[in-house]
C-alpha cells in the first residue's frame, strides 16, 4: 500500500531525454519503479533506456495507459509540462524542477485543483513507496518498506528521518515531499488525509521548517487523525526576514509568521507530538504505535 | 529582486501609471540641474532598499536653487544599514487624498492579491488590522487578469465614482498587467495621490521581481543587491549563504539539513557562522568555493559539513573541500557526515585530507563529535 | 405574460448618456417600461430623464434590482458591457448596437451561455412585450397587445408582420429579434421554447431570412411543439455569395446551405405552417389557432 | 476584408509563420529585377482574391531571367471576373508533402475551429466529405488560445512526430494568435508545404479580416474591394448595395425587408435592379445619395421604397429622395411605403415631389400599386 504511489502506477519522465531526466530514470527504473515512456517535445520516436519517447503526455496516455508523470524540464518549460500532465488526466504529477517562477506555480497549482491532481513540488525531492518505486531524487537505499508515513518539506532531512526510523527497524510507507517553494501544488493537509486513510500506514512523520502555514493548516485535520503524528520543524535558530535556502523558509520580519513556536504551537494543540530534534522523532513514533 | 522607488517608477511608466516628474542622480554635482529641470520646489528622497526612510530623515524639501546642501547631507546618510548611492529628486506634489493600491502574490493562498485602499500614505497592515472594512481585495485568477468592470467594481466600493474611479480603475488595471507581465512578486503603490487637479500619480514604488523569473525578463539598469561582500560571493559560487555571528561553519546539502545543523549547533551552546546550502549542483569547485568562503567569515574555528548524495556525487564534493584545506595554512577544525551513492568513497577522500568521518545518521553524532574535537583543542 | 420581459423587469440602459441610448432611454421610458437606471462607466452620479446613472452595472443590481439590461454602446466597447452585464447577474442583455466584431460577438456568446444569460443580438432590434414594456428600438405604436409570439432575424421586417396581425385584430405577446449578425447569443430554438411554454401566447410566428441554420435548428424543436409555428422566409431571390446587408444573410458561394429552399424544408417537415409571403402570415395563424 | 495573398502572406511573415521568398510587382518592368532577387527559378502567381486561379492558368513556372514573357501574359489576364493587378514572384518550391492548416469562425456554430488535414493542396472541403478521418478539428474556446500541448496533439494526428511536428505546432499556435490578435475571419495556409530539407512554408495565404474590427485593426497597403463601382460608392454613402440585373430599383430600411420586397417583385414577374439597405442611419443626405445611386443603374425604370420609422427619421429620407428627384430631368416612377414615427409628415414630403403613397402595412399593396402605375405608362 502506501499512498500516491503503489502497484498501479505507470508513471512517464517529462525530461527523460535530458542529461538529469535520463540519469534520473536510470535510477527510478534501476529502483524497480513501473517507468513506460519519456516525453520531449520534438523528440518523439526516440528511445532512453530502452522506452519509447513521446512527443506528448497524451500519447504516452493511450498507448501505455500512462497515470504518474516525474518531470525533469528546466524551469523555462514546466509549467506547460505540468499543465498538459494534468489536462492529459494523470492522477500523480512529481515537479523536481526548482527555481520556478511563482506566477507559473500558481498557474500549476490551480489547474491540478480543478482537476483533481496530485501534484508535488516544484521544488519536491518526489515521492518514494519503499519497494514499490520512486519518482523522484531521493537515494532509493535510504529507505526501508514499513508502516510509517513521511511528509516533508525537505529533502536531505526527510532522508537523514528516513534514516533514523531504519535504525530502529520502522520502515516507510510512503514518503511524499510537498516541496520547498513558498507555493507549492499539494499541501501538507491533503497529503496527511490520504495517509489517515491508507490501511499501509500506521504513524505519519511531519518533518517541516519555518515559514508558510502549511504546518498550521495541516494542524486542523491533525485534531480529527486517529494516527499519530509526529512533527519536527527545524530552523528555530534562523534568524527572521533572512531567506534559508529554499525560497519558502523564511521567516517575515516582525517574526510573527511562519515560525517554529508558532508552528509546534498549532501542531501541539492539535494533538501532534513534537520532536525537538530528528532523534527524538524515532522514540516518538515507537512509543505511540 | 528589490527594485528601488526610481527603478519601480520607471516601470510604472513606461506601462501606464503616472508618476511625479523626477530625476534620479547620483552625486551632489547633480543635484542643481537636476531640481531645476524637475520644478521650482522639489523633493529630494533617498534610494534604498527598505521601508521607513521618510521617519529616518530621507525625505526632504527645498527650494530647487537650494538643493545643494540638502542632497549633500541625504547623499552621506546611513537608513537601516543601507548607504545611499542615489536621490531622486521629483516634483513637489500636494496630494488631496491618499491611498493605496498594490498587488502581490499572496504565498500562503497561493494567489495573486489585488488590494486597494482609500486609506494609503501608512503602513496597510496598520490600516487592516484596524479598519479591516477600509481595505478591499480581489483574488485573482493565475490564469486571465480580471476584466475591468471587475476593477472598477472594487475601486468603486473605497467611494468613488465618476471619471476619478475610471482613472484609478486605469491604474489598477495596468498595475495588475504589469504584475503579470513582469513577474512581480510585489508592485504597491502608497500612497497612490489624487492632486486637486484632478490628476493621479504613484507617489512610492514597492516593487519586488521573482528571481526565478529573470531568465524572461530583463530589466534595465542595476539593480538593488545583497550589500554583504561574502553573500555576493555566495551568489556567484550558486550556493545560498546566510551570514550569522558565531564561529562554526555549517555547509550542508538542503536548507533543511542546514538548518537542523544550525539549531543542534545552539542547543548544545555553540553558534553558527553561516547557513550554506549547497542546492542540487554539487561538484568539486563548487564546494572548495564554499569551504573557502565559509572560512573567510571571521572567528570561524571549525566547519560542520552534512551532506546526501542523492542528485549530488558526494565524493566529489569532498575532494574539493580537501583541496581548500591543502591550501591553508591553519585549516579550521573539520567534522563531515555524508551518506548516500559513493559514500563510502567519499569517507576515504575526507579521511585523506584530515576531516573527521561521520558515518551514523542523525546529525546529533556530527555536533557530537565536533564539540568533542574542540574540547580536546 | 409574454417572455423575457414582464412585469418583474427592471431595466438599465448601458450608454444612456450617449446620443442614442439618451432618445431611446426616453421612448422606453415613454412607452411604459420600468428603466431603472443608466449605467456608463466615468459618468456615474449623472442623471438622464431624471434616471440615476451609475459607473457599473453591479451598483445598479444592488441599489435598484436591476435584472435587465439594453445597451447602445458603441462598438467598440460593447463586449465589456455585455460581458459585465451577464457577471452582473442581470437574466436579460439587449445588444442593439451593429457591427460588432465576431471574436467578441464569440466571447459575449460563450459568457452568456456558462452564466445561462439571455443575450439578444447584437445587431438586435431588442425584445417588446405590448402593454408592459420594449427593452430596443422598435416603433411601439407599431404593437398590440396580444397572444402572438413573433421571433425575427430582421427588425423592420418583424414590424410589418406585426403590423399585418394587428390589421385582423391578432395582437404580439412577445417579440424578440434575435440580430442579424451571423453569430448572435440567444438562438430562435431557445426562444421558442419560451414561447411553448408561455401561458400567454397561443401561437408562434418565425420571421426569417436566408443565412446560417438558426431556422433549420429550430425546425429541430418545432416536431415537438403543440402550438402552431408560422414561418416566413425571406430572401428567396438573393444571389447566391453576395452579402445582403445583415452580416448574416449570405448564402454560400455553393448555393447549398442557409437557402431558403433549405430552411423551408426543415421548417415544413417539422410540421410548421409556411407563408410564402408576409401578407399569407395573419391568415395561416389565424385559420390554426 | 479579404487579402491578397502577398499581403496575408505578410501578415504571416510578421507572425512567425514562414513564407517562400518573393517579391510582388504591378508591372512587366518591375519582374526581371524582382525575379533575380528572389531565385534561379520563380512561380509568378497573378493576385486576385478569389480561387481556383491555378485551374485557370494564373500561376506559371518559369527561369528567372525569362519572366518577362510570362509575366505580361499574366498581367493582361482576367480571373473569374477580375483583372490581374499585381503577380507575386516567389522562389520555386518542390514540396515532399503537401498539408493543410486553417482557423475559421464558424458562424453556425458560433466558434473558432482550428483545422488540420494531412491531405492539403486541395479544397478541404472536399477532403472531408472524402476522407473525414484526414481532417483533425480543435474547437477554441473564444477566451483563451489553447495551450500548445492541445495543438501538437492535433497535430500528431496527422501522423506526425518528433521536429517536424514542433514545427508544424509552432506554426499553428502562431496562426491561431494571428487570428485571435487581428480578429481574422479566415487564416488558411493551403498548402503547408513541408520542403526535402525540413523547412515548412506557407504555400498560400487566405486571409479575411472582420470589417466590423476595422476600428481597431490597421493594416498596411490597400486590399481588396469591391470591383463593382456603384458598391464602391454605396460603401462610401454608408449603404449596404448589391447590383442585381433588373430594372426597378429598391430602397428599404432594413435586409430583411428589402430581400422581401424583391422576393414579391419576383413573384409579380418583375426583376429588382438592386439591393439597397439604408441601415439605422437615415438622414435627408443619405437617401438623396441612395436615389441617385439607385438611379445610375442602367434600364432603372422605377423605383419601390419601403422605410420603417423607429430609430430613422423617416420624414428626413423623404426629402432627400424629392431632392433628387427634382434634379433629374426625366425621374423614375416612385412608390413609397413608410411607416412609423412622423409618417404623416413623411407621406406629405412624398406626395409633394410627385411619388406614389401607399399607407398600407404590407409591402404587396407598394408593389401592386408599382404595377399598376407601370402598367399605365
Amino acid at each position: 500500500m502506501g499512498i500516491l504511489l503503489d502497484e498501479n502506477t505507470a508513471a512517464i519522465v517529462q525530461g527523460m531525454t535530458g542529461r538529469i531526466g535520463s540519469i534520473q530514470a536510470k535510477w527510478m527504473l534501476e529502483y524497480g519503479t513501473n517507468i513506460v515512456a519519456g516525453v520531449t517535445p520534438g523528440k518523439g520516436g526516440e528511445e532512453v533506456h530502452g522506452l519509447p519517447v513521446y512527443d506528448d503526455v497524451y500519447k504516452a496516455v493511450e498507448e501505455k495507459g500512462a497515470n504518474a508523470s516525474v518531470i525533469f524540464v528546466p524551469a523555462a518549460f514546466i509549467r506547460e509540462a505540468v499543465l498538459e500532465a494534468i489536462d492529459a488526466g494523470l492522477k500523480l504529477v512529481v515537479a523536481v524542477t526548482e527555481h520556478v517562477p511563482v506566477h507559473d506555480v500558481l498557474k500549476m497549482k490551480t489547474a491540478a485543483e480543478q482537476k483533481g491532481t496530485w501534484l508535488l513540488g516544484p521544488n519536491t525531492p518526489g515521492v518514494i513507496t519503499p519497494g514499490v518505486g520512486k519518482l523522484g531524487i531521493m537515494p532509493g537505499n535510504m529507505f526501508t518498506k514499513g508502516r510509517i508515513g513521511i511528509i516533508s518539506r525537505s529533502g536531505t532531512l526527510s532522508y537523514e528521518v528516513a534514516g533514523l526510523l531504519n535504525e530502529i527497524g520502522l520502515g516507510q510507507s510512503t514518503l511524499a515531499g510537498v516541496g520547498g517553494d513558498p507555493v507549492v501544488g499539494t499541501r501538507m493537509i491533503n497529503l496527511l488525509k490520504e495517509f489517515e486513510a491508507d490501511p499501509g500506514t500506521d504513524a505519519v512523520i511531519i518533518v517541516g521548517e519555518i515559514g508558510g502555514s502549511s504546518e498550521e493548516e495541516a494542524a486542523g485535520f491533525i485534531k480529527t487523525m486517529n494516527k499519530p503524528v509526529v512533527a519536527y520543524i527545524a530552523g528555530r535558530t534562523a534568524p527572521s526576514g533572512r531567506r534559508m535556502g529554499h525560497a519558502g523558509a523564511i521567516i517575515s520580519k516582525d517574526g510573527q509568521v511562519g515560525t517554529v513556536q508558532s508552528k509546534e504551537e498549532a501542531l501541539k494543540e492539535a494533538g501532534a507530538l513534537l520532536a525537538e530534534k530528528p532523534a527524538d522523532v524515532p522514540g516518538l513514533i515507537k512509543k505511540h504505535l | 529582486m528589490k527594485l528601488l522607488e526610481y527603478q519601480g517608477k520607471k516601470l510604472f511608466e513606461e506601462n501606464g501609471i503616472p508618476v511625479p516628474g523626477g530625476r534620479v542622480i547620483s552625486g551632489t554635482d547633480e543635484a542643481l540641474e537636476a531640481a531645476s529641470s524637475v520644478g521650482t520646489e522639489v523633493a529630494l528622497k533617498v534610494q534604498v532598499p527598505v521601508g521607513g526612510r521618510g521617519k529616518a530623515g530621507g525625505i526632504k524639501l527645498a527650494a530647487a536653487d537650494k538643493v545643494m546642501e540638502e542632497a549633500e547631507k541625504l547623499l552621506a546618510m546611513e537608513i537601516k544599514g543601507f548607504s545611499v548611492d542615489k536621490l531622486l529628486i521629483e516634483e513637489k506634489i500636494e496630494a488631496e487624498q491618499e491611498l493605496y493600491l498594490g498587488v502581490v502574490v499572496d504565498t500562503d493562498s497561493g494567489n495573486v492579491i489585488l488590494l486597494f485602499s482609500p486609506t494609503g500614505g501608512v503602513d496597510i497592515e496598520q490600516v487592516a488590522a484596524e479598519s479591516p472594512d477600509q481595505v478591499f481585495r480581489l483574488t485573482v485568477d493565475p490564469f486571465a487578469i480580471p476584466p475591468r468592470y471587475r476593477l472598477r467594481y472594487l475601486i468603486r466600493q473605497g467611494g468613488f465614482q465618476g471619471k476619478i474611479l475610471e482613472k484609478l480603475t486605469g491604474i489598477a488595471e495596468n498595475l495588475l498587467q504589469l504584475a503579470f507581465k513582469r513577474d512581480l512578486l510585489i508592485a504597491e503603490i502608497n500612497p497612490l495621490m489624487i492632486l486637486a487637479d484632478g490628476r493621479v500619480l504613484a507617489g512610492d514604488a514597492k516593487v519586488e521581481v521573482d528571481d526565478n523569473a529573470l531568465f524572461r525578463q530583463q530589466f534595465e539598469g542595476k539593480f538593488w543587491e545583497e550589500q554583504d561582500e561574502l553573500e555576493k560571493e555566495a551568489r556567484e559560487i550558486g550556493v545560498t549563504y546566510v551570514k550569522l555571528d558565531g564561529n562554526i561553519g555549517v555547509i550542508a546539502s538542503g536548507a533543511g539539513l542546514a538548518m537542523t545543523t544550525m539549531d543542534l549547533l545552539e542547543e548544545a551552546g555553540y553558534r553558527p557562522a553561516n547557513f550554506l546550502e549547497t542546492g542540487g549542483g554539487i561538484t568539486e569547485d563548487l564546494l572548495y568555493h564554499s569551504f573557502k568562503l565559509v572560512c573567510k567569515n571571521k572567528g570561524v574555528h571549525s566547519v560542520i559539513i552534512n551532506l546526501y548524495g542523492g542528485v549530488n556525487p558526494i565524493e566529489k564534493g569532498a575532494k574539493g573541500v580537501v583541496r581548500a584545506m591543502g591550501e591553508m595554512t591553519d585549516p579550521p577544525v573539520v567534522v563531515a557526515k555524508a551518506l548516500g551513492n559513493k559514500q563510502e568513497e567519499c569517507w576515504e577522500v575526507f579521511k585523506s585530507g584530515g576531516v573527521a568521518v561521520v558515518t551514523e545518521v542523525g546529525t546529533e553524532a556530527a555536533v557530537k563529535e565536533l564539540l568533542d574535537l574542540l574540547d580536546k583543542k
